[in-house]
């Protein structure tokens, strides 16, 4: 028991506190600041499904869009969504099965995340296609017209892989919201006390439940670690599967699984970090589960640090001329910035994080963050935008111009998610109350080693 | 239905019965979406000839420009939505160049004129009665009392009989006036041979071809029959072609057709023609080889930025076999000089001994009065010795230089009349305006040149109520009687038939209506041209004496105003079509241009698409740059055509007027384009280009593949040639990448035994032969009109959202660092891959393959994800980022679409789909008279407009196929070959004049 | 000036055209002898009450304007009965909807046609000769009726009826439209816009349904 | 609600202690027993040694399920109206793999909370007492049994230091 209590991945406070600190961050009444919050995202979604509106009555059109270039802000910014959610199941699903102890402190928000953040990728295949009010055309449902969709096609996979994924971890983050809400629901009144009794679905803690629920949800961790490492990997086929420069890579899939982690962790410490200070849980949420995020941040950096440098060696090794003349064109053409500031804010700020003082900072691990997500979205950006501005026939090259339909969706899908998640951490316990318990020894009568 | 929303402009019942069946009719503007309630408007009487739902084919005469092609107008219930070259013509022989197809967009223009328009006190105009109208010209005229002349700018023909023996008679004067006319050529002619025509040249018998600065292939004389011509001769074909020299200051369309271009100073042409002529003499022993002692190459050569030996060799390659052919006089050679061009270039001829075997005089085209006159007759306005003034078919107020005041004296007569149909430049200044019908809605007849009479007829009700000049004339006489009480015929087509009925009688026709009904079915009579004896030289011809052209003013740079492609002498300006096919050259769309050398542009410091302001004596004006190596360092070329003040919402305050820089004031018997220097200052302004080609260079992709001439004469194919060009072998194909590739074809012979797949199917297939393309663009404006494309305007184009389904890509070769300019051209459509990257990724089908071979598009299938585009190697789908079939179409310009194919909606892809529309008719033709479809019985419109031939169209399956016999020449390849789609489009290697060893344009791989 | 779609002679390029349209032509004016000759015996046999007892239900039932609401279908300007054309006098469909074997069109009777026959009948009774009176003050009016339409494919798809005729035979239009010659007043039996309804079809006679055959 | 069940409810502060009652309890023939806890724990679960959940059961035909609907599906719908592309099989397996994975992993997760629902929340022991304070920090263990026995489960309870020890009648 002494070895245990210097684990820092063990809770410091006992059961009682833990529900109490947790439970707090709901009770309180929300601040001003929050008010303020919440309302400019809500705002921010009103301009997102406003220009959706304009789209819609005037056409794709309205935004920068420029041939050869067909996929564009939108793409990138879809891509970009569903990568961040991936860093949410590996930290609840993946960890999981690893039995790593530093995940129950944050697992609880960076899952809410992955929620909202598949919620908000999944509007964009709808919002960027020409005629919107025909999406349901990709669903092979029995119609009168006897067609079926083309399976063959990666926009199918597309579809099949993030449906699955938002059902599968918004029921995985469901699941392992029960127990808590069952305990807030004993500990709070009124209005609050019917919706969690509402949710807990009469959960009491029987052992008769806990027997099933423990199962239950080995089994589903155990399914959302290979989705999410599909999801990524179809999502990276929608590009690797066609015969465009710069597209067609066989190290897509890893490349992009790693990327959507790092951007993933990139957007939890953006929201983790803030968070501990807001809910006062900086005793719950310490340096040393910051400090193992900065470390996963490293490695996948690492990772797209090396698929970087094997894209350009391969551009070369290959002796396509269209593969080489797209990446120089990647470093040095139109596009040279945003080739750069992928390069810079992914490949090399990761590396900073070799150094334990950075490490341990949390200022300097939030800036850090910062520059993931920039870079992440530039990286989606120079690999459609830039890979279609020039490739086979170079009669047809061209360059997009950006419009405010771009920027203003592109803004508008951070208010959706913004949303989503304030309301959550305001009403849901952000860190996991059960979880958290079950790493607390509990107290005992005869001072012996225990029934281990 | 469209219908339901026409405008308060245009009565909807009348469009019903210009409509016929209007559920047919205009509803295809709907797109994907099923309408609701429509009527269905039967007709009063079924017009015999007039099936609804199969096209009727009527032959009439285009007057887009002076050559006379014949017109086949494909009508649907009663519209025309297509015209077509008419295959018995014999100066277009069934093809037709862009201008001639836009000339639907004329009739159906959303700015004509719905009544006769009279101007009211307050300046502006209003709608009048058509009584009224008449009435008030007859007042006009009746009193004008001689003082009284008209400006035709129709050619001769019935009509323009009529129009001079009434004004005749009236005692006024009767003016022929054509912008472009060719008054320098007459000129020369007379001091050559004495005699005051035209020539026509045979291109196709020339073996050596060299044109000073003569655009014979854009905007030169007949330019459809001389390009049939050049294409004969130039197009490799049986071993050989013939070589093609291009002597100028700017590289045209034509010079980009060339071997060879030898770029020398604005004004200098004749010496060059002169030292030609001179070894040329000197080699065949002619008596003129003396005379031209002093043009020997040695002395001419450094005026004219030559080597001597260059010169030499031109002139031993001139003679060295069969006929050879020298052209000169188009307007970029319009300068002082320019009927001394003409005449060396005549006496090049005469020397080489082409006169009557490439240089054919008795069927030049038709004259007319010339610049001169013109200005004589502005110039009696000016002194105010008229009262009433016709301008009929012509806009001189655009086509003549501001400098010489014409405005101001036109305005100086009492009573102005215009027949325009849309209120153009010189009908904004009329005081009465009495739009005439349009050719197709006429009754009319055209002589272009001797021995051709083309006829016009209604083929459409008028769009508007407005009068045939022709009646409005006879209705005056009525009026007026007196001196031209003669002219009492009922109607126009009365007259009309009465004359030709006299000609049938001088013919020995016998039966006239048999005669007149045969003339109508074939579009006109051809004759023999009536034969001229071979010209001599007259005494005074030898007597050469070249001075150096003078220009005005003290500018650096030498202002070049030439014809523009699409726009011509201006009439262009107001069809969408030409506006959005871009120019052959610059690729721009929707403006005008200055072209600058990039030395000059360095020297200036400007880039593409900053604005300049060019100063002349005469005026100035700001335009934007482009950028140009094809130009010489000393001159600044503009195409003319855009800058008008008027003439309806497309042409209106579009662009700039070149001719506002050139002066009129002196005397010559032609209008001077190339008479001024220009000084160029920078305004800091910037004006985006709205170009539709990316990067100009190849990059060594191979896109638009060439060979030497020995080699192809060898047989070669392209990678042979290249190889043997001393370049390395491309990299071969693994065994296991072939039996990869091999693969594809099992799967696809499996994947054919499924559903309608298995049963047996043709495949079709097209050839492009690159050695007659000459990028003309005529295919462009075909596939446009065929195939209900909608033009975005210039704003989407600046995004490069143009729909053009197929497009002429155009290709910088050299011209930097000192080596010369070379240009190829391809042209690109949907190259309907066997193996399609695009179809696969479609997630509903909407890109498949269909049974026959095609890459199927499937409009109301498609969502419009776009990825199918993104995965086309040849970037050939078009997507409908907004409206456009909404914004494209203003009424009445909707009825031009082609019932048989669907208006795409807005969030649609579309492409080339070897125009499945015909291919579907065919087949169910066939199907009816139960046979298979014939070989060459389905034309594309690309292939059926090229009037170079260079493009063919077949079942693949068919081994008798003329398609198969294209496909199977060395010369064969397919663009993009290492991505292994296997296109149903076969290009055939460019040959060009050049040494074995030096590098094919663009690698074979 | 423009009181009349054109008529005027033109010539056509192609010269099978006249002759096809010509000898059509020929066809038409014995159909038309044919049809009017048949009218006037039907209406005859009508005429007598006795016979009217003998064959029962043969009699067009006496359905005016007013009723034409109550019917299936929409309501047509003239109160047109196919029941009685194409159902009592039998005439052939393609003797008004002429070039529904030749072209992708049906075509829709020009007011001619009609006058063809009806310069000579007025109608038996009242209620028919109130239809046919408008159909002559159009005429003479000069003004094309604009009829309602029935069956609309939508525009992105092409239906070629003379195939369809080709394989089916001239007696086939029942196939799609339903017994016209049953209706007083035409409704929709089948949704023909349906691309199943097509399908169907398609699949049952195993003829293609290649997406190209009909959508491009 | 259903009707309340007799029996004694005894609440622990100390899990050494409620785990030694629970074994006592067990060896004492004591089958039907709910013990209350605020999160998972082992030694309880050993306490108690009940066999593992038949969860899993649902979780494996669910994915099985699955498989066969994404294999099957995709591969009827490309026969029943074969549509060529790019020179493609009409009926590829490698792309097909892709959708018969994802409709594993949905189905599969679907009925693993389904099986969830059932076993944990529908069969659920009604009708027996509850305290606020199981779900924060105490164990509460209750023993179903008449008047009779209750004196002597109390004194069990009492015996392993129960914080508090109620008789529900």
């Amino acid at each position: 028991m002494a070895v245990i209590a210097h684990d820092p991945s063990l809770p410091t406070q006992t059961h009682a506190e833990v529900t109490r600190d947790v439970i707090k961050t709901i009770t309180d009444k929300p601040t001003t600041g929050y008010y303020i919050l919440a309302g400019s995202m809500a705002l921010l979604t009103l301009v997102l499904f406003g220009t959706l509106g304009a789209l819609l009555k005037y056409g794709l059109g309205l935004a920068g869009y420029a041939p050869p270039i067909m996929w564009s802000i939108y793409i990138t910014t879809f891509v970009f969504w569903i990568g961040i959610g991936h860093a949410g199941t590996l930290i609840s699903a993946i960890l999981f099965l690893f039995r790593s102890p530093w995940r129950t402190a944050v697992y609880r928000s960076t899952e809410a995340m992955t929620v909202f953040a598949v919620m908000t990728a999944a509007l964009f295949p709808i919002i960027h296609i020409g005629r919107q009010w025909l999406f349901y055309w990709l669903i092979p449902y029995p119609n009168q017209r006897f067609l079926w969709p083309n399976f063959k096609s990666p926009l199918m996979w597309d579809v099949f892989a993030v449906s699955t994924y938002l059902t599968v971890s918004s029921t995985f983050l469901m699941i392992g919201l029960v127990p808590d809400v069952a305990a807030i629901r004993d500990h709070v009144s009124g209005w609050r006390k019917k919706l969690y009794a509402a949710l807990s679905l009469g959960w009491t803690g029987a052992d008769s439940q806990w027997r099933h629920y423990s199962r239950a949800y080995l089994y589903l961790a155990a399914l959302c670690t290979p989705l999410v490492l599909s999801v990524h990997s179809v999502v990276s086929w929608d590009f690797a599967m066609s015969i465009v420069p710069g597209w067609h890579g066989t190290i897509f899939a890893p490349y992009f699984v790693a990327g959507a982690i790092y951007s993933g962790i990139g957007m939890v410490l953006t929201l983790v970090i803030p968070l501990r200070k807001v809910l006062k849980l900086d005793h719950m949420i310490t340096e040393y589960h910051f400090d193992n995020l900065a470390k996963l941040t490293l490695f996948t950096g690492s990772i797209l640090f090396y698929a970087y440098g094997m894209e350009y060696f391969i551009a070369w090794y290959s002796g396509s001329t269209f593969e080489q003349t797209t990446f120089w064109r990647r470093a040095f053409g139109p596009n040279w910035w945003a080739g750069w500031s992928m390069i810079i804010c992914n490949a090399f700020v990761s590396q900073l994080l070799w150094f334990p003082k950075i490490r341990k900072n949390i200022t300097s691990l939030f800036v850090i963050s910062i520059f993931i997500n920039i870079g992440m979205w530039f990286e989606r950006y120079v690999i459609f935008v830039g890979s279609l501005a020039n490739d086979y026939i170079p009669y047809a090259w061209g360059q997009i111009n950006p419009t405010w339909a771009d920027w203003c969706i592109l803004a508008g899908s951070f208010g959706w998610f913004g949303l989503w998640f304030t309301l959550f951490y305001k009403n849901f316990p952000i860190v996991a109350i059960q979880e958290v318990k079950e790493m607390i020894p509990m107290p005992r009568r005869k001072a012996h080693g225990g029934a281990h | 239905m469209a219908d339901e929303s026409t405008t308060p402009s245009v009565d909807r019942r009348h469009f019903l019965k210009v409509l016929g069946v209007s559920g047919v009719g205009a509803a295809a503007l709907t797109g994907c979406s099923t309408d609701r309630v429509t009527k269905l408007v039967p007709y009063l009487v079924q017009s015999e000839d007039q099936v609804p739902g199969i096209a009727t084919n009527y032959a009439s005469t285009c007057t887009e420009c002076s050559a006379g092609c014949g017109l086949h107008v494909r009508t649907r219930e009663g519209r025309p939505v297509k015209l077509e070259g008419n295959p018995e013509h014999p100066t277009n022989a069934g093809t037709l160049c862009a201008r001639g197809q836009a000339g639907l967009q004329s009739l159906y223009n959303p700015d004509r004129l719905k009544a006769p328009m009279a101007r009211n006190a307050a300046g502006g105009f209003d709608e009048i009665k058509w009584d009224d109208a008449i009435a008030r010209l007859a007042a006009k005229v009746g009193s004008a009392g001689g003082k009284f002349a008209v400006l035709n700018g129709y050619g001769p023909s019935t009509f323009t009989t009529l129009l001079q023996d009434w004004t005749k008679a009236l005692g006024g004067t009767h003016v022929a006036f054509e912008p472009f006319a060719r008054e320098a050529e007459r000129a020369a002619n007379q001091k050559t041979w004495g005699r005051d025509d035209l020539p026509t040249y045979d291109f196709a018998a020339a073996t050596h071809i060299i044109s000073f600065g003569a655009d014979f292939l854009e905007t030169w004389g007949p330019v459809v029959e001389q390009q049939r011509g050049f294409a004969a001769s130039h197009g490799f074909h049986d071993g050989t072609m013939s070589r093609h020299v291009f002597v100028g200051p700017r590289l045209s369309l034509t010079g980009a057709n060339a071997d060879e271009w030898l770029m020398v100073p604005a004004g200098s042409e004749a010496q060059v023609a002169l030292a030609i002529a001179h070894v040329v003499a000197e080699r065949k022993g002619h008596p003129l080889a003396g005379m031209l002692m002093a043009y020997m190459p040695e002395t001419v050569a450094k005026d004219v930025g030559l080597t001597s030996q260059q010169l030499h060799d031109l002139a031993d390659a001139f003679i060295a076999s069969g006929p050879s052919l020298a052209v000169a006089g188009a307007v970029p050679t319009q300068h002082r000089g320019a009927v001394d061009l003409c005449h060396a270039v005549n006496l090049l001829n005469e020397v080489a001994g082409n006169v009557g075997k490439t240089v054919l005089f008795g069927a030049g085209p038709a004259v007319t009065d010339g610049f001169g006159r013109t200005r004589d007759l502005f110039a009696s306005m000016g002194r105010g010795e008229l009262q009433v003034v016709l301008v009929h078919e012509a806009n001189p107020l655009y086509a003549l230089p501001k400098s010489g005041k014409f405005l101001e004296s036109f305005k100086k007569v009492g009573f102005k009349v215009s027949t325009a149909s849309v209120l153009d430049d010189t009908a904004a200044q009329c005081d009465l305006i009495l739009p005439n019908l349009h050719s197709l809605e006429r009754w009319d007849d055209l002589r272009p040149r001797p021995g051709i009479t083309g006829t016009l007829q209604p083929v459409v009700e008028p769009i508007f109520p407005v009068m045939h000049t022709g009646d409005v004339l006879l209705k005056v006489s009525k009026a007026i009687g007196g001196a031209v009480a003669g002219f009492n015929a009922a109607s126009f087509e009365e007259h009309l038939k009465a004359e030709w009925q006299k000609r049938a009688a001088s013919g020995k026709a016998g039966d006239f209506d048999s005669y007149w009904r045969g003339a109508l079915g074939r579009g006109g009579i051809y004759e023999a041209a009536p034969a001229a004896a071979k010209p001599a030289l007259v005494s005074g011809a030898t007597q050469i004496t070249f001075t150096k052209p003078a220009f005005d003013g003290t500018g650096d740079y030498v202002l070049m105003p030439y014809p523009s492609s699409m726009y011509y002498d201006g009439r262009g300006a107001n069809k969408p079509w030409l506006h959005e096919n871009p120019d052959p050259i610059t690729k721009i769309t929707w403006q005008s241009w200055v072209e600058l050398h990039p030395d000059t542009a360095a020297k200036l410091d400007v880039r593409e698409g900053e604005i300049v302001e060019l100063t002349s004596p005469h005026g100035s004006i700001r335009s934007q740059v482009y950028v140009y190596a094809g130009v010489h360092p000393g001159v600044l070329a503009m195409p003319l055509g855009l800058g008008h003040t008027a003439y309806g919402r497309y042409a209106k305050d579009r662009g700039v007027n070149a001719l506002d820089l050139i002066g009129a004031a002196d005397s010559d018997t032609f209008l001077p384009y190339v008479s001024t220097k220009v000084s160029v200052k920078t305004t800091g302004d910037y004006r985006k280009a709205a170009r539709v080609d990316g990067e100009a260079r190849q990059l060594g992709r191979g896109i638009v593949q060439s060979m030497p001439l020995a080699y192809a004469a060898k047989g070669m194919t392209p990678e042979e040639s290249y190889k043997a060009a001393g370049h390395v072998e491309g990299e071969k194909n693994t065994e296991r990448e072939l039996a990869a590739i091999e693969g594809f074809a099992e799967d696809q012979a499996k994947a054919t035994q499924y559903g309608d797949y298995a049963n047996p199917h043709p495949k079709w297939g097209m050839a492009v032969d690159l050695s007659r393309c000459t990028g003309c663009s005529a295919c462009v404006t075909a596939c446009y009109a065929e195939n209900n494309i909608p033009t975005v305007g210039e704003e989407q184009v600046f995004r490069r959202r143009e729909m053009s389904w197929l497009r002429i890509e155009r290709y910088w070769e050299g011209g930097e660092a000192g080596e010369p300019l070379a240009v190829s051209f391809a042209p690109v459509m949907c190259q309907h891959c066997d193996n399609a990257p695009c179809e696969p990724v479609c997630p509903v089908y909407a890109a498949y393959h269909t049974p026959d071979g095609l890459n199927g598009q499937v409009y109301n299938r498609c969502v419009g994800t776009r990825y199918c585009s993104n995965n086309c190697p040849f970037k050939v789908r078009y997507f409908n980022w907004l409206k456009y079939n909404e914004v494209a179409f203003p009424e009445p310009l909707n009825l031009q679409l082609n019932p048989d194919v669907t208006v795409r909606a807005r969030g649609v892809m579309e492409k080339c789909t070897f125009c499945i529309q015909r291919i579907r008719g065919a087949q169910n033709t066939a199907r009816l008279e139960d046979r298979e479809v014939r070989d060459g019985e389905i034309k594309t419109a690309c292939m059926q407009s090229c009037p170079s031939g260079a493009l063919s169209f077949g079942n693949v399956k068919d081994p008798e196929a003329a398609v198969i016999k294209w496909k199977r020449d060395p010369r064969g390849y397919h663009m993009l070959e290492e991505t292994n789609v296997r296109p149903s489009v076969t290009y055939l290697a460019r040959v060009l004049h050049q040494p074995p060893v030096a590098t094919p344009a663009g690698e074979a791989h | 000036m423009l009181s009349l779609p054109s008529f005027r002679p033109r010539e056509i390029v192609h010269m099978l055209d006249l002759t096809r349209r010509s000898a059509d032509m020929r066809k038409r004016f014995l159909y038309g002898l044919g049809a009017v000759a048949t009218a006037v015996v039907a209406f005859a046999a009508v005429s007598r009450p006795s016979d009217a007892q003998q064959q029962p239900t043969v009699g067009p039932s006496p359905l005016t304007t007013s009723d034409s609401s109550k019917l299936q279908g929409p309501k047509q300007p003239i109160f047109f009965r196919h029941d009685i054309h194409a159902g009592q006098l039998k005439l052939q469909c393609q003797y008004c909807h002429y070039t529904v074997a030749e072209s992708s069109e049906p075509g829709i009777p020009a007011l001619s046609t009609c006058m063809g026959c009806h310069n000579l009948v007025a109608g038996k009774t009242k209620e028919n000769q109130v239809e046919i009176t408008k159909l002559k003050t159009a005429w003479s009016k000069k003004q094309p009726i604009e009829w309602v339409r029935v069956h609309t494919i939508a525009k992105h798809a092409h239906f070629p009826h003379m195939r369809h005729i080709k394989a089916l035979g001239t007696q086939a239009c029942a196939t799609c439209h339903g017994e016209i010659a049953q209706m007083p007043q035409v409704y929709k039996v089948n949704n023909v816009n349906n691309m199943g309804f097509c399908i169907t079809c398609h699949i049952e006679r195993k003829v293609s349904r290649d997406c190209s055959v009909c959508h491009y | 609600m259903a009707k309340a069940v007799a029996g004694v409810l005894a609440q622990f502060d100390h899990i050494d202690g409620a785990c030694d009652a629970i074994r006592e309890l067990k060896a004492g023939g004591q089958k039907d027993l709910t013990v209350y806890t605020a999160a998972a724990n082992h030694e309880i679960e050993a306490a108690i040694g009940d066999p593992v959940s038949p969860v899993r059961l649902f979780t494996l035909i669910g994915g099985l399920t699955g498989c066969a609907a994404g294999f099957g599906m995709t591969i009827w719908m490309s026969l029943d109206w074969p549509v060529l592309v790019g020179g493609k099989p009409i009926a590829p397996i490698p792309p097909y793999v892709v959708l018969g994975f994802e409709l594993t992993i949905l189905i599969g997760a679907l009925s693993t909370v389904v099986g969830l629902v059932v076993l944990a929340m529908m069969q659920a022991p009604r009708g027996r007492p509850y305290s606020p304070r199981f779900s924060d920090d105490r164990i509460g263990i209750f023993v179903p049994c008449g008047a009779d026995r209750a004196p002597s489960v109390e004194a069990l309870f009492r015996q392993h230091g129960s914080v508090e020890v109620t008789r529900d009648a």
